[in-house]
């Protein structure tokens, strides 16, 4: 311990050693190392009694009770008093919810906790945390804005997806391209509303909403940021929300429409599938991809990226990294990011509560035209495909292929539906981003 | 802004799902010939899987040498 | 092998074909192809002679000598010649004192170590890699310019956070609020010697000084980043030094302040908390600042980020991944940055000297007012409280608890006061972030 | 699920609150709500018809075939139609090429699989992929442009590295420089073309390519990025292509350089080198390399940083951090933003024929100049080399140690030259350096 | 820049230390209602914490299978 | 443009050269300097180098402690 004392002494004495030199040499250099002193100061003196109440006004209660007159949104705007009061209150009791949804009822907590709690951070009066110097704000620009983030969490979902079900049967991909019907079906609806005069949406902004039923995370991340990110918050909490929700708003619809025969229905055991055929397939759907609709192959293009990496079988580290830390990390950012669009401002505004609404009937529509779609190929020749598992189609993997697996076996317990709804489940993903790329090219010319 | 939005959507509607069933038919067409000609001319050789390097196998391995040391030591004791 | 050369002839010719349609082609569009070659060359032909001589004026030794009268600090001002010479040496050698330290002493390293080599890059001459071109300024620029490197760090600490000592005995907080004391004394003696004229500190530079008696690093590297970035590298670097030293510096001041019986105070055994009250912590400790103090928000919202993911338990990917590779990353890249502000430049300034010697006295300060709360506390009806545990108060967590157990351990063998002490230890933190809002907040208006 | 589903409605109800409030409280504040959704519509409506034809025109074989005319270039700049037709075909084929080599035949699939997929994504037409806002071009821009993702590869690279062998037996360094020969070499090959006519380089641009003659990737991607960002893909393709091609390349060369005898000499046994030779090593060549080269230190510095994390011992975490998670990240999107200047436009010129001709040269320049040096060492009196480990110098770390070893122990089964060549193998890694640090001062002034 | 700086500090030390210790109070009341409630409303069930999956106990497991199947072959040998 | 490319590539190698070696015969007299001074003035005490907290190893002994256990339980059983 002397001995540490003695090294710190020594310490003490080269500084004092480097200012003596330093002294000397600065005679003829005095300018440069007062420049950095002499700064101007932007702190004024106040009497005590002034100062206890200049900061008692910066508090955060009375910020939120009598909101200050020229606070900015993070987007530089002015806001209504309801959104720097109340709208704030009511929004961190929303993220309070979100966040009970999350963890008490395990709904999607991946992706929701963040955007919550950045949501929470977004709604907080004075510190400006969503704002240009704020770091949700900085997340927001760095990864967000330019869509990055929801690329690199597809390149991850890519590495974790397996196309080995889809391979084996291929014709269960058009349940996926069935539910794609979620989202232009939704399109259409909330069409009708604007045309109604109920809502005042544009058609980019009907379409990013659309997208949810997409039921794709980073599909809908990507497409509302690109189309109407003023939308964006709404739009991923209902994108997410929703994916939590598959378990309960699916299998009534399932149900009603198909017969208790078809439920039984069982299906041909899968081929297996070699290794060259799963190393080639992203490479063939990207390629077609380019020849048809070039404006999906950003989606498409990230997602085959990872699959081929794993897939590949040589860059073990790669795809371990995919996905494992380079997805959570992105995952984390994305999450915090998207929530600062939970600010009051942005997101209680009456098109919020028709996002719910459309999303949720988008999510609805495409489970019943997966199924229905099942249904339409049983009438043709060949091996019989279970409806049960149309409603995979709309991704949400893969939540939408373990209730396909799960209604099954509520009629016939030895009725293994998983692998078999995992083609349309993952076709489901291809879809969305193939629709994605139609909505980003109408808007193009 | 007078353009009728309830027809554009359709018109959406229409382009959309007919070109992402256009890609997903062309794909399953694909897929299928992939598959035929891998299957006939490229087929798997039926190797062993087993020898993955995965850390777990190798723990096992150093278990089960560190067991049979232990008991081949035992015995001989 | 034989078949990897016919593969790779194979190549050649594609190229080749490649470049036969290329040049068929290529027949409309020239300009296109040979804009990219006949680009501007900055390169001037010298006889032999002189481009030695030239190399050699280019050399480090020849600029330590005679520096470069053109040569700019990474801010683009100028700099003294001492600056560009003698002064990188002696910076040169204090990175390795700070090597030595970290290394043969164990003063933390995991930060200290990438500073010391971030410092030792910035103090090369010529070569510029702290400046706007150089990979440290780049990093600089990206995260802590905007200070986003401390608040990621912030979220990996609150994953490593374990609030269940204070939880189990909360008025062991008034302990970590006391040692904040070290903060707020330390700016009163720094705005006496300015007073004294013995140094030109600004009220901003004084408060980001004192903030190193927060004893928390990405609290103080937080604030001096916002508040005066130009003695970023001193802060950081006398905060990093004095948490390591800790060891050193508060034993003799716990003796100093306390008696033979007071050190052997036995404290009553800490309860179970519950999983429900860990989780709802963090979210309470914001809720408090979001109506206190919203300035101090983005570090305890970071903070208690980290901890509720952690606590929430459902997400133990993305706690696992910001303990681990976000954290540390961010403390690579953290530390280079804060390195890039240890050049001769700004760090050779008499200011320095000062930074070291009222950080020391923060740490101290800081230390005694702890150890003198409990002994206020234990006037008062109730359990006593070991004061040894008073100077944990100051952060430096797990160190300073520790200290605070073997001090306790010396002196009774039985007494285990390593939990009592984690208490006030992260009580200390949230006392550094509400006084860093405090701080932060007397200059915004 | 009925508990669901209550929770739901109370989500439902908590909205439909917060916009009856929201309703009451916006009559004062119109403007702000509405502001947001009266955005200008870029959308023009036109017959389906019309549509059709449109988005027809708008897939990529349309593109191919016959191309835009406004399409622009990555850059930015005007593409000849081959650029964006049959140049993009090609290049396509190209990359397949690329996953060929790297997955069936084991070429360096960690950097050219993300290279060559990049390079697919960047000749996807009407994308833009590869453009300022496509996500490869935001890649090459975060990282590439700054030069910062090569130098995180080398501080990786650095933590992967034992200098041992080479502290063991110092002057076979000597190996490592004379393999340099193959940079400046070619450089002086380059130029003859050049002045030939046959080829228009730039100084600049043919000092960009002879660094491929280091056989080190992040150099010659640090240097191809300063000195010819345009020549860019093909650098780092033939780089990485050709140190996957050391084991074809180097024997023959090997072999007729060597006589039967040289081949057969047994080296002396390493000895063992201390934990505090190998921690103050990197410091010493970053010391000398501050004295000689100030410009060869971002690149020595960061390799040395690596480094000296793992020989320190005492920040297992961020070594472990750099060997993993950190460098694997970064190589994923430093191949990507690599990949992206595979664009037809830039990649299929006749510039890049040369530069892959010019690169194997290079490569066997290099060789021979490693082995030769070994025969003259072996003229001096001291132990004996064998010169097949003079071949290692060129770097290409492990590949061309692990050469030397094989074909030593063609001509001798129980000589074990892996070690012994590991010396040269890494001095060829600080000569590159070194070169490099050369080729830019000398476009400094 | 007439201000008294050494006022200033102690202004700032008194509103400083006043929030810091109020901010804490605050803090420690609601921590304590907030338990109280908590442990009175919504008591932890007794739950077996064994249950974690580290990796370490499922290594332990593995090895104790393992020695346990090692040895009954031995016994029985 | 006039300049002749060929020369200023020759003027190039030597100076690259040059400096590549100057570097490298400078390195390697430091190296060997270094050695000399560690080996003479800090000579590496023969530490146990099994102390490492490598997993493998606490794995092992973990490993080992079972197997003790183990077979110490069988002998007497
Ligand atoms: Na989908
Ligand atoms: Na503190
Ligand atoms: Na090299």
């Amino acid at each position: 311990m002397k001995n540490i004392l003695i090294k710190f002494f020594a310490l003490m004495m080269l500084f004092a050693f480097a200012f003596t030199v330093n002294a000397a040499a600065s005679e003829h250099a005095v300018e440069s190392t007062k420049a950095s002193t002499h700064q101007v100061e932007t702190y004024k003196s106040q009497p005590m009694g002034d100062m206890v109440i200049s900061f008692l006004k910066s508090t955060g209660i009375v910020a939120l009770v009598h909101p200050r007159a020229n606070e900015m949104s993070a987007t530089g705007k002015p806001m209504s008093n309801f959104s720097k009061g109340l709208g704030r209150i009511i929004m961190i009791l929303v993220t309070f919810l979100l966040f009970w949804l999350a963890i008490a009822k395990g709904f999607e907590p991946l992706l929701l906790l963040p955007i919550a709690f950045g949501g929470l951070l977004a709604n907080i009066p004075i510190a400006g945390i969503g704002g240009p110097h704020g770091f949700l704000g900085v997340i927001y620009q760095a990864g967000l804005s330019n869509e990055l983030f929801p690329i690199i969490i597809f390149m991850g979902v890519g590495a974790m997806t397996d196309f080995g079900p889809l391979l084996s049967n291929p014709k269960t991909a058009l349940l996926g391209g069935a539910a794609q019907f979620g989202i232009f079906g939704t399109l259409v609806g909330a069409m009708v509303l604007a045309q109604m005069g109920l809502v005042d949406f544009t058609l980019k902004q009907a379409s990013a909403i659309s997208i949810i039923g997409g039921a794709d995370g980073p599909t809908s991340i990507f497409i509302a940021t690109k189309l109407a990110p003023e939308l964006l918050g709404a739009i991923a909490v209902a994108s997410y929300s929703y994916m939590a929700m598959v378990p309960i708003i699916q299998p009534p619809i399932m149900r009603a429409l198909t017969t208790d025969a078809e439920r039984r229905i069982k299906m041909t055991t899968l081929r297996h599938v070699s290794r060259l055929e799963k190393l080639i397939f992203p490479l063939l759907v990207l390629g077609l991809a380019i020849l048809v609709l070039p404006e999906s192959t950003p989606l498409i293009g990230a997602f085959m990226f990872g699959n081929f990496l794993k897939e590949s079988g040589v860059v073990e580290r790669l795809n371990d990294t995919l996905q494992n830390s380079l997805i959570n990390i992105t995952t984390i950012f994305l999450g915090l990011g998207v929530g600062s669009k939970l600010a009051a401002d942005q997101f209680l505004v009456p098109e919020t509560l028709f996002i719910m609404v459309l999303g949720i009937i988008a999510f609805a529509v495409g489970t019943a035209a997966g199924v229905l779609m099942a249904k339409l190929m049983n009438l043709f020749p060949g091996h019989k495909v279970n409806p049960l598992i149309g409603s995979a189609g709309v991704s949400a993997v893969p939540m939408a292929a373990r209730v396909s697996n799960k209604v099954g076996m509520e009629y016939d317990r030895t009725n293994m539906l998983l692998m078999h709804a995992m083609g349309p489940n993952v076709a489901g993903v291809i879809g969305s981003a193939v629709a994605a790329g139609v909505l980003i090219s109408m808007f193009q010319h | 802004m007078e353009t009728n939005l309830i027809l554009e959507g359709i018109k959406f509607m229409f382009l959309g799902m007919g070109t992402v069933f256009v890609f997903l038919v062309v794909m399953i067409a694909c897929m299928n010939i992939m598959s035929s000609i891998i299957n006939r001319y490229f087929p798997e050789p039926q190797l062993n899987e087993d020898v993955t390097t995965s850390n777990s196998q190798a723990n096992n391995k150093k278990i089960i040498a560190a067991i049979t040391a232990a008991i081949t030591y035992h015995r001989e004791g």
